[in-house]
């Protein structure tokens, strides 16, 4: 007895030495310098737990690595082959997959735990209600928060992923609020009859499948490219819900870690919302009301139709203005990652340095259709770190900048956000490129980005388009750099 | 004089463990503030892969019990370690990226 | 098959409050940073205060027991309320220095 | 039984709630703006968790009244009585004092439920260790750290009081190093001996006593001027006693609550430590080792001696000077203090504002003899938040300012800090007054301040002395500018 409550301490102290590593590992992941190294902190903590649960399992049981190796081997693989197969720009969805694994398990989880105990005793019912209401609670809120980030991650993995099952567009179903509010009223319903019934295994299935559908609905009414804040905001949940399992089965390592990334979670999905100026409350509530869901209503928009007129220039042009000049910006967005421009951009840059040109990027928080994916792109291109400016350092270097030369980015560029108070972008901090004495920008026509709506960026005077792929004008101006 | 009471005063389990999740919302409140945009996916990422701590949760389901609850455990680990090693992999092959040129 | 174990598996108070007593140390190190030197007396006279917290101990100590004990808990509830008390205005009184004039 | 296991799970929940709202009181606190709403909040979470404990125990023990009722009626008043009454300028070492009741409270509460174990049953030795190790462990730890706080803090405030059993300078023992070492060894060795026979009361009183009389060496050898820090920890100290006492009781409150003051006193005095330009380390040990403490050795250090010639002025040429500026910066330090001239210096300023001349402060976070020292009394006499400067945006006015005018500051002001490797004050951020156009230094000699090292900006050619009391000199240069 002694030896065992001395067992349950050790494991516990350990457990709590894994938070620890959780907690430093978190906070080195939010500094540049150290991520990498917080990764690898935080790999240590999870290693260190599952390696003592591990043991303390096999030593009761010994015969149960009959079937627990076999199922850490193939998860330990299929993650493997996951992350190693999936590419730079796939990221995204692959993190979405991976939440909604998460998400999964703790499902399973405290489905398990309530049907291992419904499964020893013949008088299950007593033996459940031993385990009190606050343990039916906690089982239901496993089971439907589980199921809701495994369904909903899965959505925007497909969203992300561009796959026909999931369309890019947001579709609300009509009435759709007032069937997720329904969908959660009756969740809310069921695990009551669960606490008043916990023998009701029946609940625990049908909550299953109700909250499997509300996840589906959740997100298929979000427009794709929201689909990054989703994720964010599904981390945390799938945090809540590992948090939730550990309430079921009393284990301290999932209830801290677990709401560790709840709320850890919650911020950084704050803080991707006030990046692209939408609020939280408009992502919580599943993208339903008010803001404008992507490119789906494009062309609906006031400001989607063209004002006053656009100066057309080719490469050959651009290459002999960039030429002139001494200090030239390269603002990069998504059309960019579309058209895969990146290694054309960094040849273009060499090009310029060769030729005595200070070259400069300046990503936008949220160029592109994930947080730092310009900055994935270019890094995998092999651009160097510090010639990539963030927000503020890029537009102190605009305000000197001889030339902007915007590939494939739009709303991050739009003046209007600075000014026009009925632009729904107003508000959001922008790259000033207008600012640059001469403008270039590289995209395939006057079409709108994300946001569907006009820039007045392309009318203003010192702007030149060059329409065309970004890959192919890039390319081109790699070649009339090179004859000059 | 009876001091048996107070000594027993231990609070239910699911008491503790409210006061351990608060503590631990705190925590996680306090901890990340004023990420550079370009860390927020690696960042995200990571705290997926810490997500998947129900391993442990799993791997304890599923030694005993009924025969139903075992094969969801079993599917549990799966699932979960899949997102552990996937998650930890693929946030560091990101951030391999970000690092100098050096490494490669 | 047998699952008492797993359910009976919490691990003794002392253990316990090690996990409460490192969590919050974590949210203390976070909790204060940068703090306007302006600030740093009152800071430490609020935290004074609080950490007269231990009035709740005496008075829990208090009611029952040796007649020795109950005696020093009786010294104990003095001393706390005291820093208490006496804490919380000064430090109220210390910040209202800091206010705008119309206060006076 | 299970009413009243909702009770204590009630009680517990409230008591989160309590430390929910410590946690935001103490995080206000460290923000000008809700600095004020903090300590509210705090108090309110310090109301509730009191009177909860009051009731229950009161229900149980409805006698008991009879002496908690006058035990807190006795502490209430005196907290009041000693608040109402100290003035601004004993601010720290009220604090102190205060300090010192909290260590002590935690030393009686673990000795108390010590004490009440013992006496419950005959089979006291069987109680108390069924209790098991960890209890005598926390019994321990409580007693000693409780102890060591109360005494330090004694030793804090009368060095502070400037009391005579209290000198102010640090007073050495021979050897005094290897005795701390000493005594800390001994309670380890008496805390092993409770945990091995927990029966042993003889070694909770002789471990009071030794702890006593370690928390007065520890104090004892430290200068006043360092106190404030010292304060600073032994705050920190007390809130692990209340942990250590909450670990006796097992009592969540106050573990939570003990080891957040633990925790953020800690950092606290980190900040007043980098902020006075000296190492934790140095304070943590108890001020022994190699800084030089305070005025006492003033003399003997290399720099107190004159170096070339200061240019002496008077109240009555200062006056023309300051008449004919447009921008005055004034540097109060503890000179200003002692003399208690702040009135003087708000009549001053007004005098000056009245002429049109822009009148601001620099004000230097250590300043004085406790941080913030400065501002309590610039705003006692009525002085604007707003022209308050801090070291950063007071050092950019500084540099194009008319007039710097130092009112009892020394340290502060050493042009030594930012370029003399070899000066102690080395890399203390300083107020640049030797940048100002011109300078004039109030103060009564030329001697050293608190670290006893002469200040090269005395003989800079654009400084002018004035030597005498602040009060008195400033009085006069009122009197002077009423007459121009
Ligand atoms: N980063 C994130 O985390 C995130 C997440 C969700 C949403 N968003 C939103 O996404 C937007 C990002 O702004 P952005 O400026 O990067 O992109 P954008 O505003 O969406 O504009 C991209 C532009 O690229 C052009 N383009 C597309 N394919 C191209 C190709 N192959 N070659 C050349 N050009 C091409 C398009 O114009 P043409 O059709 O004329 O070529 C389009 O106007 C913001 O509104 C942001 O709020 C960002
Ligand atoms: N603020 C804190 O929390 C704190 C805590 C501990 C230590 N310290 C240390 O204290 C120092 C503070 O610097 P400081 O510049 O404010 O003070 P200081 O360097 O100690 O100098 C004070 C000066 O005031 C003069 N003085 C004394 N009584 C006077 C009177 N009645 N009238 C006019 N002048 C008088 C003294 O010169 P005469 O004798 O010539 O008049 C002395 O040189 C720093 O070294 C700091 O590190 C500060």
């Amino acid at each position: 007895m002694t030896l065992a409550i001395l067992g349950y301490d050790l494991i516990n102290l350990l457990y709590l030495l894994a938070a620890v590593l959780f907690i430093f590992g978190l906070k080195m992941l939010g500094r540049v310098e150290t991520a990498a190294k917080g990764n690898a902190v935080s790999a240590v903590g999870m290693l260190l737990a599952t390696v003592v649960t591990f043991f303390f399992i096999v030593d009761g049981t010994w015969w149960s690595i009959l079937w627990i190796v076999p199922a850490l081997a193939l998860g330990g693989v299929a993650g493997t082959v996951m992350a190693k197969r999936v590419e730079m720009t796939q990221m995204p969805q692959m993190v979405a997959l991976l939440n909604g694994f998460g998400g999964i398990a703790s499902l399973l989880v405290a489905a398990a735990d309530y049907f291992n105990l419904y499964g020893v005793s013949g008088e299950t019912v007593r033996a459940i209600s031993l385990a009190g209401p606050t343990y039916s609670l906690t089982i239901g809120l496993a089971v439907a928060i589980g199921a809701i980030t495994f369904t909903g991650s899965i959505m925007a993995f497909g969203k992300l992923q561009g796959v026909k099952w999931a369309p890019d567009q947001p579709i609300q179903l009509p009435g759709q609020k007032w069937i997720v509010f329904g969908g959660l009223g009756l969740l809310a319903l069921m695990i009551t009859f669960l606490m008043i019934w916990p023998g009701g295994w029946p609940w625990v299935l049908l909550m299953t499948l109700v909250a499997l559908g509300l996840g589906v609905l959740l997100v298929i009414g979000i427009g794709g490219a929201d689909m990054p804040v989703v994720v964010a905001l599904l981390n945390s949940y799938s945090g809540v819900a590992a948090a939730m399992a550990g309430f079921v089965l009393n284990n301290y390592a999932l209830i801290i870690t677990g709401s560790l990334v709840g709320s850890s979670g919650l911020i950084l999905t704050n803080i991707m919302c006030k990046a692209m100026n939408r609020s939280l409350m408009n992502v919580l509530f599943g993208g339903m009301g008010a803001a404008p869901s992507g490119a789906a209503n494009a062309s609906a928009t006031d400001g989607s139709t063209p004002q006053g007129t656009a100066t057309e220039s080719s490469a050959e042009d651009a290459a002999i203005v960039l030429e002139a000049a001494s200090s030239v910006v390269v603002v990069p967005g998504y059309g960019m990652a579309v058209a895969q421009a990146q290694h054309a951009v960094k040849e273009f840059a060499a090009e310029l340095e060769n030729k005595g040109i200070e070259v400069t990027y300046a990503v936008h928080p949220v160029a592109g259709r994930m947080p730092g994916h310009m900055n994935v792109l270019l890094a995998e291109a092999g651009v160097e770190y510090d010639v990539l400016l963030d927000l503020e350092p890029a537009n102190a270097r605009l305000e000197t900048a001889d030339v902007a030369l915007v590939i494939g980015a739009n709303d991050v560029t739009n003046p209007a956000a600075r000014h026009d108070t009925s632009s729904p972008l107003y508000g959001m901090p922008i790259l000033n490129v207008d600012h640059a004495r001469t403008v270039f920008v590289i995209k395939r026509s006057l079409n709108p980005g994300f946001a569907g709506i006009q820039n007045p960026l392309y009318f203003q005077d010192n702007t030149r388009m060059v329409f065309g792929d970004a890959k192919k004008v890039v390319t081109d101006l790699v070649n009339e750099l090179e004859q000059i | 004089m009876n001091i048996t009471p107070l000594l027993a005063a231990a609070p239910s389990p699911f008491v503790i463990g409210i006061v351990v999740f608060v503590l631990a919302v705190f925590i996680g409140f306090e901890l990340i503030s004023k990420v550079p945009s370009r860390l927020h996916t690696p960042l995200m990422s990571g705290s997926n892969a810490i997500s998947g701590i129900t391993i442990v949760g799993a791997l304890l389901c599923s030694y005993s019990g009924s025969v139903f609850g075992v094969i969801l455990a079993f599917f549990g680990i799966v699932f979960a370690t899949t997102n552990v090693v996937g998650g930890y992999l693929v946030t560091d092959r990101m951030l391999k990226m970000f690092q100098s040129k050096d490494n490669h």
